[in-house]
């Protein structure tokens, strides 16, 4: 049996965020009961969480949270991250025993932010360093796993069933003002931590459902700029993806929309001079970034969160609003589970993305 | 009105419309039956070499000549396509004089004379020099 | 406006013509044709057909039995029409009546030529060859014994020659002509024709006529005596022009039309052999008593009659002839520089006259001959043609590439 | 010669149940096979004139004729084949080189056919094309390796280098005029216009009738500069530079004078009747910078106006060559297959030279990537490109577009006999004899190659569909789309792809 990694694994998958504009922090409970309606969907092989405003105390530092097979396997990591960061707090990220969980890997979190001298010695600017890092720690250590790597956020994802995940990480002892959750189901049994989701690099995390058929034309472009594609799912490529597209080209994130979930040609055709001729630029220039096949996208990031569709709406995902809370779910019954009486509730056009941000001067 | 024309800058000279014209008008449904071994009496006939050639066939004029010259009433035209009535036909050849395409032929037999009458009612709904020309020059339509 | 009235005089060819020329114009219109003859009109160059059988008496008809009714004529058939008045606009007729028009046709045709021949009135059973009565009379005369004499080598004698071939005994051709055909072929082309005639077993006795008739024999000039059941006199025809005359048109050899078959009268105008009019080839004034013409003149005469313009004006003598599968067909005239190909059983002469061709003979290989027969009617300049190519045979290869594209690529 | 060693390749069958001598097959044969006996009033053949291009066969209106191998056997020996002996046979007697045309048509391996294409079950939706848009729009090009954006925030367009757009990732490859006729042109022509997609003057000019396709067409500069002028590269839509051919990597061209008719006299700028020779080199590229020094130079010539291909043979070490040519300033790299085809070429060059197109566009493609150049460049691949399957397979491996030639001839009737070198093509293809031209008519003609590509066109959507792929961009380099049967470890990993059942 071969882990992700060695193959590449189509999986369907449950998806749920819950996001609040006002900045207000609220704790794990209500994205496990979200997700916990389309238990169907996944098949508890995979769950997890991706928070945002957790660690309010670690603000300004780096937040790796890392899996390990063996101490071997810690011992050269954490040697690695000391030789390039200044590693302010080291601990076990806490969990609950549960008999539903089993097979843990040992999973750390570190704080801490890159050496200044090792951040000029390579010209990076400071995410970069970060990003290549990781990589090189993943691609590097064999059993060693750097799953979140963001500020003031954290992914916590294991094999199960993702209500069981949530329990098992104690979600409810961490307060953020946005959430979302994945519940997989891959179509073999791969026993492995790291294949869950969600996906995350810097402060993007990415939970999708779908199975993309660009897989291919899309990996072995990115990794033309320094990506490694180490796990072989689509989550990872798209988180890398939407690394590349949106900090490294300074595209927007509706711009990085038009360039993976690009608009028809024919559409494209029908636009005024000046739009089809940017969407034709987009189109053109990142031809080989356009994701076909089904996907529902969250992406989670520091201050927001975007919900994106296929172009042909080959996956189901519904927003809903009530005040200042915005939910996106695979099915409208995850919403209404936390939240039986909406202002709001549609069903987003495929292609066209839900970009949700922090209101104006709210600081988290 | 649907007429037959030739592009002779496509003709090969490779004289096959004479050859499925005799079959169509043979009233034999193989062509080996109908043609082998007969000297054939198309309506159809290839003018020059491999250089330039063309086929000429009746144009069936708009105001027919023939018609008009027919001592016998043999030839008529009805739904634009000018015909020979072979009963009526006395063979006085009057039509071969005055036909300014050469395109009216004495019949072996002598007597009646031959033209193209348009063999249009077969699966193609085409004269068959047209449905057989191997290069387009041979067409069928409107002008 | 008030409808005009038509009558037309003679009910042949030209007739026929007319009557189809004015319904294409005036569908309203009365028409009445006067005609001698009491048949519907039939085609008159077919009667030899008919005596040998190539034909029926039903066959000939040229139209349906239903034309004249469709085409709204009353067609008077066995009356004569005597007299027009130019005046009054009437044309009058034997029984008295009188018959107003407001267009008149004269399409009277002609008549046998009957030369003074001493003893003539002593045979009895002597014949023209113009008409179906004439042919039926005749064929009712003859028996598979009889004796054929016929006085005239021309088209008719020699038609009704071959029309008769097999229903009479021995056939002898008299004519003071010393050869066949003169009227349409040279001396070789006529020698070549009277061979494959001779061969059938028709004598002539050429360069000869009739100096005295018995009741049953001739006494030649040239003192041989030919004995005869049956004569046919077929010397030649005149045009029937006395009613024309009469009614003031011009008249030379024939009633003179111009382009527009009209004569020298207004209303009234002409048409077919008893018309003399321009023979494109030579420029003279000929009469062209050829079917063809006739048919012509006569739609001409009808569309004009009606109030339409139409105009014929590239009239050619022309004769498509045939003995006993020689096939003949001859155009134009024949004065001018000649091309000449001869092979067994086969002649062929073309006649060109300042860069035109202006006639030719055609024996035995006659096909396409339209083709030359076009270039005579418009006058084609043969230094615009490849006259080299067309002196062997007629094609359309001999026309410029842009010609050709014309005629065979939008054809009219 | 006394004695005629060679033994005549084909035989003429001729059912004397069916022939009605009409003469049409001895009208048709240029090379005079047939003729007609007065005497016994049937037709006869010559056997050792035919080229077996089956002109006759398709044309006898009671398909009398069957052109077959000569049965006619030496002694069976599986070394010296009876081909090899001939060969023999033939260059004792002539003393030169052997010419043949067309493409490599020896039994080497087709990887096309050893790589087999994924489709949709279940974990995602394939996609019908019939109901969903399925594109297969592609440009090709350099593409910037930046964004920049304009004072006002907004994306500058203006740094996107000249591009292609085609709407078929299907092109027509190289042919010049003088090789093949003024209709076989036309019909290119006229058929890519209607396509959305170029076609291509070869080396031989375009023709002063064709400048009114100059949106549609691609002009070559090659070796011997035949016809190459200012207009010429500014008609064009794009330019290439022509070094190598697949079907003869490494040497030049060879068109004998008898093609060089008035018409392609004017249009190649020589002298009528004169043989045109293509060197084997440019004598202007000895080196990579004389080649970056050509582009720019033809750049400057057309103000930066239009793309730059350069076009090589397949040869060995193929990806270090395209690596070069991607940092040449080139916009489009071309490669071209050991199968490509030619008018002409030495039967030994044709047939043991160059490398097999898949395995060049494997490692070219994959190189890029590795150096992180490919999107400097866009790939298009040709060389015996046979079907909609191979364009797929193609594209999948990391292609842009492909080129086709031998498919477009063989649309318009070709029927490979490979004698094109003779200049007496019955299909009136590979010919400039008047009578033989014409026998193609460009109405036809084009509307044969549309249907062929519009055809393939279909065949790809439904295949994408089935991929559960809606446009093209997302097939290209996908390889995971593609896997092998019956290939080696070694083959596997040149090609990038897994083993079937992997």
């Amino acid at each position: 049996m071969q882990n992700e990694g060695k193959i590449r694994i189509p999986s369907g998958c449950a998806i749920s965020g819950v996001f609040s504009k006002s900045g207000e922090r609220f704790d794990g409970e209500t994205v496990i009961r979200s997700i916990v309606p389309m238990h169907d969907r996944s098949n508890g092989l995979g769950g997890g969480f991706a928070a945002y405003g957790i660690y309010p105390q670690h603000r300004d530092l780096y937040a790796f949270h890392v899996f390990y097979d063996s101490v071997r396997a810690k011992d050269e990591c954490e040697e690695i991250l000391r030789s390039g960061f200044d590693i302010e707090a080291a601990e076990k990220i806490p969990t609950r025993k549960m008999p539903q969980i089993t097979d843990e890997p040992a999973i750390w979190r570190y704080f801490g932010l890159p050496f200044d001298k090792q951040l000029q010695s390579t010209g990076f600017d400071e995410r970069e360093f970060v990003a290549r890092f990781v990589v090189k720690i993943n691609s590097s250590i064999p059993g060693a796993y750097v799953f979140s790597s963001g500020k003031n956020m954290g992914v916590f994802k294991a094999v199960g069933f993702p209500e069981d995940v949530g329990r098992y990480y104690r979600l409810e002892d961490y307060a953020g003002y946005c959430w979302t959750a994945h519940g997989r189901y891959p179509t073999n049994t791969p026993g492995w931590w790291g294949g869950a989701h969600p996906f995350s690099l810097l402060d993007y995390s990415v939970v999708h459902n779908g199975e993309i058929s660009s897989y291919d034309a899309n990996r072995r472009f990115i990794e033309m700029f320094g990506y490694r594609c180490t796990l072989l799912t689509d989550t990872e490529a798209i988180a890398y993806i939407v690394d590349y597209l949106n900090r490294r080209q300074g595209l927007s994130l509706r711009e990085t929309a038009d360039v993976i979930a690009a608009p028809f040609w024919s559409e494209i055709d029908r636009m005024d001079g000046e739009e089809r001729r940017r969407r034709t630029y987009l189109r053109n220039v990142f031809s080989s970034l356009l994701i076909t096949g089904p996907f529902s996208i969250l992406l989670g990031f520091t201050g927001g969160m975007m919900a994106l569709n296929d172009r042909l709406k080959l996956r189901s995902m519904v927003v809903g609003e009530k005040g200042d809370r915005v939910y996106v779910a695979s099915e409208e019954c995850a919403i209404r589970t936390v939240e039986p009486s909406l202002d709001r509730l549609w069903s987003p056009r495929g292609g066209q993305p839900v970009i949700v941000t922090l209101n104006k001067g709210v600081r988290v | 009105m649907k007429r037959v024309y030739v592009n002779e800058r496509w003709c090969l000279g490779c004289h096959l419309c004479e050859y499925n014209c005799a079959f169509a008008n043979s009233g034999e449904t193989d062509m080996v039956k109908a043609l082998q071994g007969a000297e054939i009496h198309p309506r159809i006939q290839v003018e020059g070499d491999n250089k330039i050639s063309f086929a000429v066939s009746c144009r069936h004029c708009d105001d027919p000549i023939c018609v008009k010259s027919c001592i016998a009433g043999a030839i008529s035209k009805r739904d634009g396509v000018v015909r020979i009535d072979r009963d009526r036909c006395v063979g006085c050849f009057t039509c071969i004089l005055v036909c300014p395409y050469g395109a009216v032929l004495p019949s072996p037999d002598g007597h009646a004379v031959r033209k193209c009458e348009l063999c249009t009612d077969n699966a193609s709904g085409e004269p068959a020099c047209v449905r057989g020309c191997p290069n387009g020059a041979i067409v069928f339509e409107e002008r | 406006m008030k409808k005009l009235d038509y009558v037309i005089v003679g009910n042949s060819t030209a007739a026929v013509g007319c009557i189809e020329g004015i319904r294409s114009v005036d569908k309203a219109g009365p028409v009445t044709v006067v005609s001698r003859e009491p048949y519907p009109a039939y085609s008159r160059p077919l009667i030899s057909y008919l005596l040998c059988g190539e034909t029926t008496e039903e066959k000939m008809r040229m139209r349906p039995a239903d034309f004249y009714e469709k085409n709204g004529v009353n067609a008077l058939l066995g009356k004569r029409a005597v007299r027009v008045d130019p005046g009054r606009k009437a044309v009058l007729l034997d029984g008295g009546e009188s018959i107003p028009f407001d267009r008149l046709l004269i399409a009277t045709g002609s008549r046998p030529f009957v030369p003074p021949m001493s003893g003539l009135e002593r045979v009895e059973r002597k014949f023209s060859f113009l008409t179906l009565d004439d042919a039926k009379a005749l064929g009712a005369a003859l028996t598979p014994e009889s004796r054929v004499l016929i006085v005239g080598a021309g088209l008719i004698g020699l038609k009704c020659a071959e029309g008769i071939r097999d229903r009479a005994g021995t056939i002898t051709v008299v004519d003071l002509a010393d050869r066949i055909l003169p009227s349409i072929l040279d001396p070789r082309g006529s020698a070549m024709v009277r061979r494959h005639i001779e061969s059938r077993g028709i004598r002539f006795l050429l360069g000869d006529s009739v100096a005295e008739f018995e009741k049953d024999r001739a006494h030649l000039k040239s003192g041989k005596t030919v004995g005869f059941d049956v004569l046919v006199v077929a010397v030649g025809v005149r045009p029937n022009t006395d009613l024309a005359a009469g009614a003031g048109c011009a008249v030379g050899r024939g009633i003179a039309i111009d382009e527009r078959s009209a004569t020298s009268v207004p209303g009234i105008y002409a048409a077919g052999d008893c018309c003399e009019c321009t023979d494109v080839s030579s420029g003279q004034r000929r009469i062209l008593a050829i079917l063809p013409n006739a048919r012509l003149q006569g739609e001409t005469a009808g569309v004009n009659m009606a109030g339409g313009e139409k105009s014929f004006a590239n009239a050619v003598p022309m004769n498509a002839i045939g003995f006993f599968g020689l096939h003949v067909l001859t155009a134009g005239s024949y004065d001018g520089e000649a091309w000449v190909e001869t092979a067994p059983g086969v002649y062929r002469k073309l006649v060109v006259r300042d860069n035109r061709l202006v006639g030719f003979i055609l024996i035995g290989e006659i096909a396409r001959a339209g083709i030359y027969t076009s270039l005579i009617r418009e006058r084609t300049p043969l230094d615009s043609v490849d006259f080299e190519l067309l002196k062997h045979k007629p094609q359309l290869m001999a026309f410029s590439a842009q010609r050709r594209a014309e005629k065979l690529g939008g054809a009219k | 010669m006394a004695i005629r060693y060679d033994i005549p390749e084909y035989e003429v069958l001729r059912d004397p149940q069916r022939c009605i001598a009409c003469r049409v097959c001895e009208r048709q044969c240029a090379n005079e096979v047939h003729s007609y006996d007065p005497d016994t009033g049937t037709m006869k053949s010559d056997e050792t004139k035919c080229v077996d291009c089956h002109r006759c066969v398709s044309l006898c209106p009671t398909h009398a004729l069957k052109i077959v191998r000569n049965p006619d056997t030496l002694r069976r020996n599986a070394y010296w084949t009876g081909d090899t002996i001939g060969e023999i046979y033939r260059q004792a007697e002539t003393g030169g080189m052997l010419l043949s045309s067309m493409g490599n048509p020896r039994p080497y391996p087709v990887y096309w056919d050893k790589m087999l294409i994924n489709a949709s079950q279940v974990t995602n939706p394939s996609i019908d094309p019939l109901r969903e848009p399925m594109e297969t729009r592609t440009f090709l090009g350099k593409k910037p390796d930046r964004i920049e954006r304009n004072p006002d925030g907004s994306i500058d367009l203006s740094n996107l280098p000249p591009q292609l757009e085609l709407q078929v990732p299907i092109l027509f490859s190289a042919m010049s005029y003088g090789s093949i006729s003024y209709n076989a042109h036309e019909s290119l022509a006229r058929a890519a216009k209607e396509l959305g997609t170029y076609w291509n003057t070869g080396e031989g000019g375009l023709h002063e009738d064709f400048y009114k396709y100059a949106p549609n067409v691609i002009v070559q500069v090659a070796s011997g500069r035949f016809g190459v002028h200012k207009k010429y590269l500014e008609a064009g839509a794009a330019i290439e530079i022509k070094i190598g051919q697949g079907a003869k990597p490494g040497i030049g061209g060879h068109l004998p004078g008898a093609k060089i008719t008035d018409d392609v006299s004017r249009t190649r700028m020589i002298p009528k009747g004169t043989d045109a020779i293509s060197p084997a080199p440019h004598h202007d590229i000895y080196s990579i910078e004389d080649l970056r020094q050509l582009v720019y130079s033809l750049k400057e010539a057309t103000e930066y106006k239009k793309p730059v291909i350069v076009k090589i043979a397949a040869v060995h070490n193929v990806a270090a060559i395209a690596s070069g040519i991607a940092r040449s300033g080139a916009d489009i790299i071309a490669i071209d297959g050991f199968r490509g085809g030619t008018g002409a070429a030495p039967t030994r060059i044709r047939d043991n030279v160059g490398i097999p197109i898949e395995l060049a566009l494997a490692a070219v493609d994959e190189r890029l990537r590795q150096e992180r150049i490919r999107n400097n460049v866009s790939l298009i691949v040709a060389g015996g490109i046979r079907n909609s399957a191979d364009v797929v397979k193609a594209i999948a491996l990391g292609a842009d577009a492909v080129y086709i030639a031998t498919a477009a001839l063989v649309a318009l009737g070709c029927h490979l006999c490979r004698t094109c070198q003779t200049g007496k093509c019955n299909w009136g293809i590979a010919t400039q004899r008047p009578d033989l031209v014409k026998r193609l008519n460009p109405d036809i003609g084009s509307k044969r190659l549309v249907n062929l590509v519009s055809a393939w066109q279909h065949e790809i959507m439904e295949m994408m569909g089935g991929m559960g792929i809606n446009s093209v961009e997302a097939l290209r380099g996908n390889r995971l789309m593609l896997r092998g049967v019956g290939l080696t470890e070694k083959e596997l990993e040149i090609l990038g792809i897994k083993h079937a059942g992997e």
